[in-house]
């Protein structure tokens, strides 16, 4: 099999094989001049993958803002972008989707999604000191739903927990419409002083690529394709891999230690989708030059590969290190020591090619350009006809709830509200010693060691809302986590995501997909918080049915002072609790809506210049010392937002006097975006009035902190009753028993 | 006091305990590598929390066959004190320098929380500084932390008053739902013979400063502090 | 339950091509403590099930749906029912 | 490594009288399954080893060794050599 050969026209189901079309295989072959072999064509099928290519998104992706003074590395430009945080320290982070390998084998899929960012982060030269995770799981009153979150939750705390990264926060969101098609979207945020950071190039000529790690195996071949096609059920079961947390816990502290004791690394990049192939082509793009390649000294975990199996084979816990020429054995020495196997595979050329070589013999020879430069689609934005039949909700047709405490029992019970501890104690969220906020409030702290600096994490993102209407949902995304960010007092920085969605060939989801990212890019703006990085998963359904759109966004603060911070549980009897920011409670595309009436309709709604000023405001207060709780109101309400601070704090509310706007149920289980929970001693009242007063914000009086029942309004129930049936909820969910009450 | 922690391949506690020693504790703190064969200078060896050997096999095996282990061997023979925090515990218990086995978690599942331990014995160099009957408030973070131990001995650890710390309440009870893993007779925490070698599940290094939530485990580096000077 | 008693013995593993990290480190540790010999190690399991049925065939055809609906994933695994024996007494032992 | 190529595969087993919480979780849910006949179950290990040894006796010694000295922890295991056959070819494949 050599380039120079002639060869037939491939078959279909050759050219589904390696995702592409019969059009962008003669425009391959006319860059070419010929045609591609076929281990060509697997290289170029992979690296023009959605996964890879970012062939339909990446039109739509320059809509997002990504300049600021903040950031040191953008989207695109490495693994992972990187943010200034002062004192000389960068944050690095990225998250990525690992949805289709959970859904064929939840453990693995999920574990190997983690071990594939933390790897994104550690070739930046950083050291991971965070994972979130944000899942989309379908219902768990069905076996397989608890299969598929049984199996991912255990797969993310084996492998974070044996890396020995903190799990501090993310996001659990159970719908009929990830039924077969569940969301894992693991984040890594890395710490690492500005000159330490690394690139992923290959430059310099004669410098010689080193392969380290995990033999290579016959696992994972085409994993980037069937990322990028949809139905995960259906084949493709023989890419999945097994992970090996071990030996990347190896990788990683092989590799800082490496990039401290010597000069020779010139640049490290990981081995994630399609392998050997975009890491090597991805790192010579970066540095403007080719690469040699020569694929007998690839060690193999099985006999009898081909060179296509050795490009394209995604086995886990790999790395490329490009070392300076002649200094292999330096580098090699330390990988040693760790227990971890190298080689020097290649070498940097001038050429501009990809050359791949099998004992002597050419087996690819493609130009880089063309392989890093994926064509790309855009498609007419027209807006589908289910956002008509899916719009305003008539409230006459909703009676009132008869009992609202038995209406709020209900809603403290739904997957989508109770707590996340089951999931989350499964998670070593603490090591590291770092942790100063855990999951279970609004958004993480960690404390950076030998400065005063403190940073906060939070994901969010609602595919209901997003659903509903793309735009609106793109925003909250943003402004939600955001606002978690800011709920503890630090100032939201910068942000990564994820975009999950459907096939964009299909009209209703790349309206939903671009309409997002303008929702996303709007908000982005507003709150002045750049894209530094994400990543794209399209075709994201199973049986023909798309699940919502679901942009899922990981969002970075900084608290200049970690002493000045707030937690979201209620810290003292008597303090006063208020609303702050003037979003008007809605029942549209609530929990409660959808709880209580299975519906989900509604036109949710954003008002940015409200949230940019009640994120301001909260920052404020919080810097002044004058709160001593804020909880970001969201899904369930303000009865739910109440009862999650009083939980926490193990205080109660008094508040029967609630004054009620609109209807009973809007009031007390309605959403919308831009209000923050506070509380605060009475003392600091009129403080904190006069910051909301200078800043335009609305600000409610609600009731006081104190007693051991939760009064909200007409509910009245004691904590000792309503915690139960909030900390138990997705428990028992997950168990597969009846929710409680 | 001089110190080192020991780090095998998967340890991952080994920066927070060496943190605690050196920089919080005050201690002359140092690594030490698994494939290291001296601790001849250090007066304590820590063995930290982590998933040595990614947990293969059994959590903690091949780590106590590890060269290092003849040295911490040689360190407790010579009287001298053992911390084993965690994954520490499982490989002194593999190595035999602590008696019994540590099974899956009766969850079957990892877990990460704040658990209240009682002091039940003040005689070892890890709790001298503390008082019989104290309740500590520390995390847990592992998914074996089920210890088991024959009938014999567990009578001997009784007779010779050798459990150092059990799993209660908040007001110092013991009842099953203050046990996290299933661990018989709530042990968390136990010594060897010459009470200077002592393994326990929680993690005092996760406990020693304020703003992580506690300091109770500083009782434990105080002892160690107050043992040496003694 | 009625019927009589079985003791099934089910072997799992790993598929071959599958990557076995536990079986790579173990490979690994035993090297290093002088079996310079072992050149591969795979890790399994060995689930042993005590069950009531009629007879053996209705035990064997039990097992082997317990194996596919929860006890093996075929993405990455097989297994082998191995052993299937009576047990004697009311309860089936562990072996 | 000199002499020929075996496999030998060991069985490793929770003693009786040990609690095995995984067993117990899993027999849990093959009863949510429906599979309500199952009393009992018990989850080991089954270690493959490929090796090089003289002769059939020296390569059960050697596997034999690394049980005791490795692979199983008396405290709370048994052990047996369950299979032991030479292997054609040069390199031992995994089962
Ligand atoms: N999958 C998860 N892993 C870890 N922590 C989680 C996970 N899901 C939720 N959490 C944590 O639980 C808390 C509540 O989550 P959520 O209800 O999504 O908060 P919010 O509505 O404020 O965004 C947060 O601290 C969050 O980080
Ligand atoms: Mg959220």
């Amino acid at each position: 099999m050599t380039a120079t050969s002639a060869h037939q026209p491939p078959s279909d189901e050759t050219l589904r094989e390696v995702a592409l079309t019969r059009d962008e295989y003669h425009f391959a072959a006319d860059l070419l001049d010929r045609p591609p072999n076929p281990v060509e064509l697997g290289i170029i099928g992979g690296m023009w993958s959605e996964h890879c290519g970012y062939k339909h998104s990446r039109p739509l992706l320059s809509r997002l803002p990504s300049e600021g003074p903040q950031v040191l590395i953008g989207p695109g430009e490495e693994n992972a972008g990187a943010v200034d945080i002062g004192h000389g320290l960068a944050i690095v982070m990225k998250v990525e989707s690992h949805n289709h390998p959970s859904a064929v084998e939840p453990f693995q899929g999920a574990a190997t999604g983690v071990g594939g960012i933390l790897r994104d982060i550690f070739t930046m030269g950083a050291r991971p000191i965070a994972l979130l995770d944000s899942l989309r799981f379908g219902p768990l009153d069905d076996r397989r739903g608890r299969y598929l979150a049984n199996g991912i939750v255990g797969g993310i705390a084996w492998y974070g927990n044996c890396m020995g990264v903190p799990t501090v926060g993310g996001e659990v969101y159970v719908s009929g419409a990830y039924r077969g098609n569940p969301l894992v979207n693991a984040m890594c945020v890395g710490l690492i002083e500005h000159s330490q950071l690394t690139s992923a190039a290959a430059s310099g000529v004669g410098n010689e690529l080193i392969l380290v790690g995990a033999d290579t195996g016959r696992d994972g071949i085409h994993g980037a394709t069937f990322a990028s096609v949809d139905d995960p059920e259906a084949s493709h079961r023989g890419v999945v891999q097994v992970g090996n947390p071990f030996m990347e816990k190896l990788l990683l502290e092989a590799c800082l230690e490496v990039l401290q004791t010597t000069d020779a690394v010139l640049g490290l990049q990981d081995l994630g989708a399609t392998g050997l192939t975009s890491s090597s082509v991805e790192s010579a793009g970066r540095g403007g030059t080719g690469v040699a390649l020569h694929l007998e000294h690839v060690a193999r975990r099985a006999s009898g590969m081909t060179p296509y199996e050795v490009m394209l084979s995604e086995s886990q816990e790999r790395m490329l290190v490009v070392a300076a020429r002649g200094r292999a054995a330096e580098v090699q020495e330390v990988f040693t020591k760790w227990g971890l196997h190298s080689d020097v595979i290649g070498e940097v050329t001038e050429s501009g090619l990809l050359e791949v070589i099998d004992n002597g013999q050419p087996a690819a020879t493609l130009p880089i350009g063309m392989l890093t430069d994926a064509p790309t689609y855009t498609y007419p934005v027209e807006r589908p006809a289910y956002l008509d039949e899916v719009g305003p909700i008539h409230l006459d047709a909703l009676p009132e709830p008869e009992d609202p405490t038995d209406a709020f029992l209900q809603l403290l019970a739904s997957p989508n509200i109770s707590s996340r501890r089951p999931i989350y104690r499964q998670y070593d969220h603490m090591v590291g010693a770092n942790t100063v906020i855990a999951p279970g409030g609004d958004a993480a702290v960690l404390r950076i060691k030998d400065t005063p600096l403190g940073v906060a994490i939070a994901t969010d993102g609602n595919g209901r809302t997003t659903y509903l209407d793309p735009f609106v949902g793109g925003a909250a995304a943003i402004a939600e986590s955001a606002r978690n960010v800011s709920c503890t007092g630090a100032r939201p920085l910068a942000f990564t995501n994820c975009l999950n969605f459907g096939s964009p060939e299909q009209p209703a989801a790349y309206y939903q997909l671009s309409r997002a990212i303008d929702g996303m890019a709007a908000a982005a703006r507003a709150l002045e918080t750049p894209v530094i990085s994400g990543n794209v998963s399209l075709y994201n359904e199973s049986g023909g049915e798309a699940i919502w759109p679901t942009p899922v966004v990981g969002m970075l603060g900084v608290l200049d002072e970690l002493d000045r911070r707030c937690g979201a549980g209620f810290t003292a009897e008597g303090d006063e609790i208020a609303v702050l920011g003037a979003g008007r409670p809605r029942l549209d595309g609530s929990e409660y809506l959808s709880v209580a009436h299975g519906r989900v309709s509604g036109c949710p709604e954003i008002n940015l210049v409200d949230e940019v000023a009640v994120q301001r405001l909260v920052r404020e207060l919080i810097v002044a010392r004058l709160l001593s709780s804020a909880h970001d109101c969201s899904d369930g309400g303000l009865a739910t937002a109440l009862a999650e601070s009083a939980f926490a704090g193990g205080l109660g509310v008094r508040a029967p006097d609630l004054p009620i706007l609109g209807r009973l149920d809007e009031t007390l289980f309605g959403e919308s975006q831009s209000r923050i929970v506070v509380s605060y001693p009475p003392l600091a009242a009129a403080a904190v009035a006069a910051a909301a007063a200078t800043l335009s914000v609305p600000i409610r009086p609600v009731g006081k902190v104190g007693g051991d029942r939760l009064c909200i309004g007409p509910i009245d129930v004691p904590l000792a009753q309503a915690e139960p049936v909030w900390s138990q909820g997705l428990e028992l969910a997950l168990a597969g028993h009846a929710p409680p009450g | 006091m001089k110190a080192a922690v020991v780090v095998f391949p998967g340890s991952n506690c080994d920066a927070d305990t060496l943190h605690v020693l050196g920089n919080v504790v005050g201690m002359n703190a140092r690594y030490a590598w698994h494939a290291d064969t001296s601790l001849d200078d250090v007066d304590l060896v820590v063995l930290p929390g982590g998933f040595s050997h990614g947990d293969y096999l059994r959590t903690g095996a091949m780590a106590a066959r590890a060269p290092i282990m003849s040295a911490v061997r040689e360190h407790a023979d010579g009287g001298r004190p053992v911390l084993g925090i965690c994954n520490g515990f499982q490989i002194l218990l593999e190595a035999g320098l602590l008696p019994g086995a540590m099974l899956l978690n009766d969850s079957t599942q990892f877990r990460c929380e704040w658990t209240h331990l009682r002091v039940e014995s003040t005689d070892t160099p890890c709790t001298s500084a503390a008082s019989n009957g104290q309740v500590l408030r520390l995390p847990i973070a592992h998914a074996e932390g089920n210890y088991v131990i024959d009938p014999d001995g567990l009578a001997h650890l009784h007779d010779q008053d050798r459990v150092v710390f059990r799993y209660v309440s908040a007001s110092g009870n013991r009842s099953p739902k203050t046990n996290p893993n299933g661990a018989i007779d709530d042990i968390a925490g136990i010594c060897n013979q010459r009470r200077n070698v002592v393994g326990m599940m929680p993690h005092p290094e996760r406990a020693s400063e304020a703003e992580l939530g506690g300091e109770d485990g500083r009782a434990i580096w105080e002892s160690l502090l107050a043992a040496a000077g003694a | 339950m009625t019927g009589q008693r079985f003791r099934v013995r089910v072997a799992v593993q790993l598929n071959a091509g599958v990557n076995d990290p536990q079986g790579l480190t173990v490979r690994g540790s035993l090297h290093d403590l002088g079996f310079t010999e072992v050149n591969d190690v795979r890790i399994g399991k060995l689930i042993t099930i005590g069950l009531s049925a009629d007879n053996e065939t209705a035990a064997a055809e039990r097992a082997e749906s317990m194996c596919r609906q929860l006890l093996v994933n075929p993405v990455i695994e097989s297994f082998a029912i191995e052993a299937l024996e009576p047990v004697d007494g009311k309860v089936a032992q562990p072996a």
